[in-house]
């Protein structure tokens, strides 16, 4: 029955290829549609284009087009002193901006060797912030992953979820968005009255919301035809394609830079990355659904474990003249996308040489998401894309 | 297919029943009390130092005058003033405010149509956010920016100090040295406040990037007498020090010591840094008379330009008062040396043991050269004209400094009282006991001042070391009478001084009689001021100059008299002080080249 | 009746639903957003919205064809209106029905669609040729239950008219298609909820897919009297599985409870499950609703 | 990661080895061994996740310099192969037959520093920028603010005082505070 | 004409081409081959001129639409102000405050508010923050698209004044050189609220009759084009893109 209901179709004859591997698409053929998807378009994660080449329904060439996101922070950061970058990068990623803070701090510690000398309290409200940030990255990206195929309502909690957690990022941070509150040295304010009480209250509601949201997403039977056996990336592609975090997981490569490479606090904490073998878009929905119950779970730990009182920040030199000698460094953090580094390089001066951000998306979202779109409808770009949670200004910068 | 697949997720609408949970009236919603919102600005605690505007990584601060804020000496007058058209909101000005006038409150709505309006002046121009109490202000604790305490000197123990004239200041080692010059926020509001108005940034830059000769360039701009002023200077600046208002002031003192100190004393090297080597002589020639501060400043700078210099001075060593009225243990000889020697490097004839007025005359020194410089200081005693004062065992102060330094015999007595509050009776002070110490091994010496403790007019670091070093200070009685029994002096009987100036701001002081004391003593020492000597003014030259009060010589602002060819600085113009010294020399050498240049 | 006083009567019918399908579209998205948390559009968005959309002076052509869209898609819903009873055993609100009239209706279903083909088609951009392109595959899909559900019904009560089949459910809720014809029942609600174009079978406007598909290009006046048109269709479509399988309606109060119940049922899926691909839609058409439609012309046929 | 580095080093002659901690090491490789052992590398030594390919800007060398860096899931590891490349027409070979993702990496090098990778694919395509005709924007001497004050008119009508400047001009203007000097070369 | 003879005429515009594409390597040219003013063959052999820049959109200047008078204008003024339809692009960092608005928490629906996909449909363009110039290019067409009365607003520093990238080379730093920009929030970025109260602002505008900022684009239209294409170096686009 279903053999007969099979539109795969033929793929072996055309589009033909050019001698050179590349494909003969002849747009005055008619045999093809050039789609942009993109920039202006509601199904594309953040401000990025797809071009894609249609034979019928079916994506026969992709291509990424990205830089409308583009600011030129590495350039920036040459021009700004060691404590004016963090305010700068936190705006490379707008989904999960501590990252690129920690990292700024990181490498500018490590590079000045004043790596050892951050306070302890410093560290876990530096973990707690980056959970935190994980957290209502994921509360918008596993029912983000529904929205993708319009189903709207876990969405629209989860983005509610997402607001409680930026109301605790506001009392925390003194920001929604753009915390800027890990600075190089430390951080920048200690948890204030009555805020465990209230994370844990919030933490409860999203308890709830999870119960909901596996009701809704993975017990729903039209969610698995759509993403059961759909966006699969077979286990050797993970070195291939540099594929990190959830993406690698979901496909049973268990890399996670928490375990690998423990920064931080990571060391106390007791988890185990969730990993699922089948490397699909549901298989990559599910481990992220299961990050979601971690982070809550780490979140509740860190709270617990960590001190009441402590300093926020080593002591450092002045910020308006603190050099750092030539040097050289990369730091990687496991945001929630995945391995997230930076590479830093310092020449003696008051301001940083190079500064080299990568993003998981840089991969993703270009070589693996072109591979990945050829042979697929234009109804499964948009959830191939968030379920590789591309984020163009990581790629672009 | 799972059936269970079809109907789970109708769950969902269970959901249609709870209540929305929606914000009623988002609009204006109070943000967290930690939120960085909007800018405020307490402008009366603010200084203008614009570390504000250093630290903005996007130029969004303009450093700007204000109505109604004076400039002076502390507060440059100027206020942040806030583009919002570049504002980042990282509150990184708020963090590093030396005053913590600056702060956000948790305001954040302000929409507007006109693009130009996103600009403006927190707490000059009025916003409804003013009055917010909330907001994000410096986190605590131990969250700085810069150093807020001053890397401590090193210094010898007073049991160690006071058994010799040595130099116990130690100075700062490299590494003190630069952490102390990294606590300085380059602001620049010292640099009013300095009379000589010295590139104080510039040079703690300097000792940041290792690069003394830099340092040196940039002392010698303003003062050529850096090892001098290293160590004696009354820093002003560090009081209105902006990194002193949350903390303690940088100690510029220390670091222009530290400058100085690393060029060793070799006037080749001196004039290969400074670029001295080959001024050309512009065939014009000035005299000055004295070799103080003031003296030795216009020197320099004349010289710079070329002029040909003659130096006369009444003692046998240069450096008037810096030399002769401040102990060797504040300042040694060889620190005057190496500043002098420079200045002599560059050709300067200096005549010692010459008296203007008694061995050459005034007039005599203006026909020989083209101009006059004169800065002969304030070496007369005052006294207090007290009952018993003209004892012989009543001493001036000046001269019994003077004396220790040209080796003179100095009477020193068992129990010794000193009248006097200022940095030279704490000199004297400390110089006997330091006499005593030698003569007698310990130290019994009583220092008296009109003044109460806390308006001294001594450094309070003086008074301090003075007491580790035993010597006892009683500030607050006001002499009464040298007590004389037998012709010899026994004691000073003071009575307690309730106020010192009426209400016109009159010298008047009121005493309580009823607390009355009497400290025992051999000798009295008087020390409640200086006078000048204008003996070598003939009378034809005084006919021609105009006097102010307390008979001060009137001059412009360029330090000249009202005889063209006669300028005249430093301590009899502008009281005593060292660095005012050196600005006057300064103004006056170019008032001048100016003079001598008219006609050119 | 004069044929001018029930003309003036259908325009007023025509009013009327037209105000009920814009109140009603504002009340079921109230609904959903209640379901996600939060209140939702006013109950008299629709209207301002449509107001606005008339008060846009921009209006901009691709060619005539362009203009075809939004007349034959109005043409449509008024057809549907025109030939459809309202209400049940009433002279002024039966309209024009006559003997035979489920095929027409069945056919004018339709013809929206194709106008939209060709106005959309003109507008040039892709996404509103896919949309379309889509739309009319997948209508073909939900045609075929849905006529073999409706063949099962003419052959259970032996006519073509609205007007009788809703005669023969008259007398209580026992005597409805849906209690009477179980089978055929069925298969015309799974056919509605394609019908009514709600997830999971909004493959034509397929928000995040190809936004919005066939109205792309529409905006200003074009828009409004889609959106008129549209929501008169909810309502007459709603109405039409009324009449087929809940026995009609006999006042407009019943009518408006009714049609609404129908909307509300496809809006109550469509919240909870996320949209189908194509061809996953119109191979499920073809599987369960098509089966139990031939099921249900069996059982009557023999 | 030292005894790793203990076996390579002889065998790509490798200069200026820097071992940051166990777990990091940098090393400068000459540029036509480069790929030559970043191929080795990853066939032999594990290290087959490739991180970051990126380019730092010595101008005051005359040198462009690349970075592969790699990772070593196993041991955990990371090590950065440099290589030094000349300024003037800089160019390198393709690596984008190791990894998927390298073309990527080696178009972004292309456009932000000028490098030409021969027969890397889409290598001539602009990655970021668009209608772009000034010099490569990366480069240290490309000067970004002069670029957008030029291009972009910032807001006009601010100004700012340095406070020390601006005492001085209401306090003290006649001060002197610099020593001017009677010299011909200055 | 023969088969033969079609053929033959491909073979030769292709070489044509080629040619043209090989003298043009060394000056820097934007425009795409797909859309470079050329020669194709009809299905018939006839040969027809295409230019795809200006065949598929006209390049006619926008005209002012005057709004009609009085009591009209009024009452469709109060709908416009009551529905006001936000393109769905998000151009910058500032989109991320975009969700949070439209659910639960601030719920812009119960204010009127909604997002449409299509520049077509909508007639308000949130610019939400910094714009890259290659974005800018897209602003520009999708704000050109949108039927008349539009309305724009700018959220951030980096609209008003070029915030934190102020010496971008890649971001502009001032947005009504090249837009007309009805209102301005400050912040950055900022909050869900502020973003409300600047669409009352705007409704407020827009019930005053002030809201006639697309008439103004068109009146300094020659003054924003030269703007714009000051900047975007590659305009392989119609002047205005209708």
């Amino acid at each position: 029955m279903s053999k007969i209901f099979d539109f795969k179709p033929d793929r072996s004859k055309y589009p033909a290829k050019k001698a050179d591997g590349t494909l003969d698409v002849d747009l005055r053929s008619q045999k093809y549609v050039k789609l942009w998807l993109g920039p202006n378009h509601p199904g594309v994660t953040g401000n990025m284009a797809v071009e894609l080449t249609l034979a019928g329904d079916e994506i026969v060439e992709a291509k990424t087009h990205v830089g409308y996101l583009h600011r030129g922070f590495e350039k920036l950061i040459e021009r700004r002193l060691y404590v004016q970058g963090f305010p700068t990068s936190i705006r490379m990623c707008v989904a999960e901006p501590d990252t690129n803070e920690y990292l700024i701090a990181r490498s500018t510690e490590v590079l000045s060797g004043y790596d050892k000398d951050i306070p302890e309290m410093a560290q876990w409200l530096r973990m707690l912030s980056l959970e935190m940030a994980r957290l209502q990255g994921l509360l918008r990206g596993v029912p983000g992953q529904a929205g993708t195929f319009s189903l709207g309502i876990g969405v629209q909690w989860g983005v509610y979820l997402r607001d409680l957690i930026l109301d605790r990022f506001e009392e925390l941070t003194g920001a929604r968005v753009y915390h800027m509150y890990i600075i190089p040295g430390g951080v920048r304010g200690l948890l204030p009255d009555g805020f465990k009480k209230r994370m844990e209250e919030n933490l409860k509601e999203i308890d709830n919301f999870i119960i909901r949201i596996r009701q809704l997403m993975f017990d729903n039977a039209i969610f698995k035809k759509r993403s059961v056996g759909i966006g699969v990336i077979p286990k050797e592609w993970v070195d291939l394609y540099g594929i990190v975090g959830t993406n690698a997981r979901a496909c049973g490569v268990k890399r996670d830079v928490r375990k690998d490479n423990p920064y931080l606090m990571y060391e106390q904490l007791d988890f185990d990355p969730p990993t699922a073998t089948e490397g699909d878009i549901y298989a990559r929905s599910w481990v992220r659904w299961q990050e979601l119950i971690q982070t809550v779970d780490l979140i509740r730990q860190i709270m617990a474990k960590m001190p009441e009182k402590g300093d926020i920040r080593a002591k450092m030199p002045n910020v308006l003249h603190w050099r750092i000698p030539k040097g050289e460094t990369y730091n990687k953090l496991e945001s929630g996308r995945g391995e997230y580094g930076m590479y830093y390089v310092t020449d003696g001066s008051d301001k940083p040489r190079r500064v080299n951000l990568r993003g998981p998306s840089y991969t993703h979202a270009i070589a693996l998401l072109e591979k990945m779109l050829i042979g697929t409808n234009i109804a499964d770009v948009h959830a191939t894309m968030v379920s590789l949670q591309t984020c163009p200004p990581e790629i672009e910068r | 297919m799972n059936i269970k697949d079809v109907f789970t997720p109708f769950t969902t609408w269970s959901k249609v029943v709870k209540d929305p949970v929606t914000i009623k009236n988002p609009i204006g919603r109070e943000a967290a009390p930690r939120y960085r919102g909007f800018h405020k600005n307490d402008i009366d605690v603010c200084i203008g130092c614009g570390t504000c505007e250093a630290i903005c990584e996007n130029q969004a601060i303009d450093l700007v005058p204000v109505e109604g804020i004076e400039t002076k000496s502390g507060d440059s007058g100027l206020r942040p003033r806030i583009d919002y058209g570049r504002c980042c909101w990282c509150a990184l000005c708020v963090d590093i405010c030396t005053t913590n006038s600056l702060n956000l409150t948790n305001e954040y709505t302000w929409v507007d149509t006109d693009p130009d309006a996103f600009i403006f002046t927190p707490g000059v121009d009025k916003k409804s956010w003013d009055t917010k109490e909330e907001g994000w202000k410096k986190p605590v604790p131990n969250y700085h920016f810069y150093g807020q305490t001053r890397v401590p000197m090193e210094e010898l123990h007073a049991e160690e100090r006071v058994e010799s004239f040595v130099e116990f200041v130690k100075g700062y080692s490299k590494k003190q040295a630069e952490e102390e010059a990294d606590r300085c926020v380059a602001c620049g509001i010292c640099t009013a406040t300095c009379p000589a108005h010295m590139g104080i940034p510039d040079y703690i830059a300097a000792i940041r990037n290792e690069d003394m000769e830099e340092g040196m360039r940039i002392l010698y701009d303003t003062n050529p007498l850096p090892e001098i002023c290293g160590r004696i200077c009354t820093h002003k600046c560090e009081d209105v020090c902006s990194v002193g208002v949350n903390g303690d002031p940088l100690s510029i003192r220390w670091l222009k010591r530290y400058i100085a100190d690393q060029i060793p004393a070799d006037v080749d090297k001196y004039n290969e840094i400074l670029y001295t080597k080959d001024i050309k002589n512009n065939n014009k020639k000035v005299a000055i008379i004295g070799t103080g501060p003031s003296s030795l400043s216009s020197a320099y700078y004349l010289s710079l330009l070329g002029y040909k210099i003659t130096m006369y001075e009444k003692l046998p060593q240069a450096g008037g008062m810096m030399r002769y009225g401040i102990p060797e243990y504040r300042l040694p000889y060889d620190a005057i040396d190496k500043d002098i020697d420079y200045i002599v490097s560059l050709g300067v004839d200096i005549k010692y043991n010459v008296t203007v007025g008694k061995d050459i005359t005034l007039e005599q020194l203006h026909e020989e050269n083209d101009a006059v410089f004169a800065g002969t200081g304030l070496h007369l005693g005052r006294s207090t004209r007290i009952p018993g004062s003209d004892h012989e065992n009543v001493y001036q102060s000046v001269d019994l400094l003077r004396d220790i330094v040209t080796g003179a015999e100095v009477p020193v007595e068992r129990k010794v009282v000193v009248i006097g509050g200022g940095n030279v009776a704490m000199d004297i002070t400390r110089s006997m006991a330091r006499l005593q110490k030698a003569k007698y091994g310990e130290v019994n010496i009583i220092t008296t001042s009109l003044e109460s403790e806390d308006i001294m007019p001594a450094d309070r670091e003086e008074v301090v070391e003075a007491r580790e070093e035993g010597c006892t200070i009683i500030p607050g009685y006001g002499p009464q009478e040298v007590m004389i029994e037998n012709g010899k002096v026994v004691g000073l009987r003071v009575w307690k001084c309730l106020s010192i100036f009426d209400e016109n701001h009159n010298f008047n002081p009121k005493f309580d009689e009823s607390d009355e004391r009497v400290f025992e003593g051999d000798m009295v020492i008087e020390s409640i001021g200086q006078g000048m000597d204008l003996s070598y003014l003939s009378e034809d030259t005084k006919k021609g100059l105009e006097f102010g009060p307390r008979g001060r010589v009137q001059t412009n602002d360029n330090f000249q008299t009202s005889l063209p060819w006669l300028f005249m600085g430093g301590d009899i113009i502008q009281g005593p002080d060292v660095i005012h010294g050196i600005a006057n020399g300064h103004r006056a050498a170019m008032a001048i080249d100016d003079f001598l240049n008219q006609g050119r | 009746m004069n044929i001018y006083v029930k003309l003036a009567y259908t325009l007023l019918g025509f009013f009327l639903v037209l105000n009920w399908g814009l109140l009603m579209s504002a009340t079921l998205r109230k609904i959903v957003a209640r379901v996600a948390g939060r209140h939702g559009i006013p109950f008299y968005q629709p209207w301002i919205d449509l107001l606005k959309n008339i008060g846009v002076r921009t209006t901009l052509s691709h060619g005539f064809m362009f203009y075809l869209g939004p007349v034959f898609r109005f043409t449509g819903a008024v057809g549907m209106f025109l030939f459809m009873p309202a209400l049940f055993g009433s002279d002024m609100w039966s309209n024009f029905s006559f003997e035979g009239d489920i095929v027409l209706i069945l056919y004018f279903q339709l013809f929206g669609m194709l106008g939209m083909a060709i106005g959309a088609g003109e507008g040039g951009h892709p996404h509103s040729a896919i949309g379309i392109a889509r739309g009319l595959a997948q209508h073909a899909a939900i045609e075929i239950p849905m006529t073999l559900g409706i063949i099962s019904l003419a052959i259970q009560y032996h006519t073509l008219s609205f007007t009788d089949i809703v005669a023969a459910q008259q007398g209580g809720i026992a005597n409805w298609t849906i209690f009477t014809n179980p089978i055929a029942g069925v298969t015309l609600l799974l056919a509605a909820l394609g019908a009514m174009g709600h997830s999971p079978f909004n493959l034509v406007k397929a928000p995040n897919e190809i936004p919005i598909g066939p109205p792309t290009e529409y905006h200003g006046t074009y828009l409004g009297v889609l959106m008129s048109s549209g929501v008169v269709l909810h309502v007459m479509e709603a109405a039409l599985f009324m009449n087929l399988l809940f026995g009609g309606a006999t006042n407009w109060v019943e009518f408006i409870i009714k049609t609404f119940l129908i909307n509300f049922y496809s809006v109550f899926v469509g919240v909870v499950f996320p949209r189908f691909k194509i061809e996953q839609s119109v191979v499920w058409f073809f599987k369960v609703p098509m089966a139990l439609g031939i099921l249900a012309i069996l059982i009557y046929s023999f | 990661m030292k005894e790793i580095l203990d076996r390579i080093t002889p065998k790509y002659d490798l200069q200026d080895v820097s071992i940051k901690d166990d777990l990091q090491a940098y090393v400068v490789v000459e540029k036509k061994l480069a790929i030559d052992m970043v191929t080795y590398m990853r066939d032999y030594e594990g290290f087959s996740h490739f991180v970051l390919m990126s380019c730092v800007d010595w101008i005051e060398d005359n040198k462009l310099q690349l970075l592969y860096l790699l990772n070593n899931p196993e041991k955990k590891c990371v090590i950065g192969i440099k290589v030094f490349i000349d300024r003037e027409n800089p160019s390198m070979q393709s690596a984008h037959h190791l990894w998927k993702q390298i073309w990527t990496y080696q178009r972004e090098l292309r456009e932000a520093f000028g490098i030409d990778f021969p027969g890397s694919p889409r290598i001539e395509e602009n990655f970021v920028l668009e209608g772009w005709t000034d010099k490569p924007h990366m480069l240290r001497d490309f000067d970004t603010n002069k670029y957008a004050e030029e291009t972009y008119f910032p807001r006009t009508g601010r100004s700012t005082n340095d406070p020390a400047t601006y005492m001085r001009q209401k306090l003290y203007p006649n001060q002197p505070v610099t020593a001017k000097k009677n010299k011909d070369d200055e | 004409m023969s088969e033969l003879d079609i053929n033959d005429k491909v073979k030769e515009m292709l070489e044509k081409s080629a040619e043209n594409a090989g003298s043009k390597n060394s000056e820097k040219t934007f425009v795409h081959p797909e859309d470079e003013e050329r020669e194709v063959i009809a299905p018939d052999g006839s040969i027809i001129k295409v230019n795809p820049i200006y065949d598929y959109f006209s390049g006619k200047k926008p005209t002012e639409e005057k709004p009609s008078n009085g009591v009209v204008e009024k009452f469709l003024n109060w709908a416009r102000s009551e529905s006001i339809w936000v393109l769905g692009f998000g151009t910058g960092c500032g989109s991320i405050e975009i969700p949070p608005l439209m659910t639960p928490r601030f719920d812009a629906f119960r204010f009127g508010i909604q997002m449409r996909p299509t520049p077509r449909q909508s007639n308000a363009f949130i610019i939400s923050g910094y714009l890259s110039v290659k974005t800018l290019k897209r602003v520009i067409r999708s704000y050109e698209q949108m039927p008349s009365p539009k309305y724009v607003l700018a959220l951030g520093s980096c609209t008003i004044n070029g915030g934190m990238y102020y010496d971008s080379y890649s971001t502009i730093n001032r947005l009504d050189k090249y837009l007309p920009v009805d209102v301005y929030i400050a912040g950055c970025m900022p909050r869900p609220e502020a973003l409300l109260a600047g669409f009352m602002k705007l409704k407020e505008l827009i019930k005053e009759g002030k809201g006639e900022k697309a008439n103004e684009y068109a009146r300094n239209f020659d003054e924003y084009k030269a703007n714009q294409k000051k900047i975007i170096k590659d305009w392989n686009m119609p002047d205005y893109n209708w």
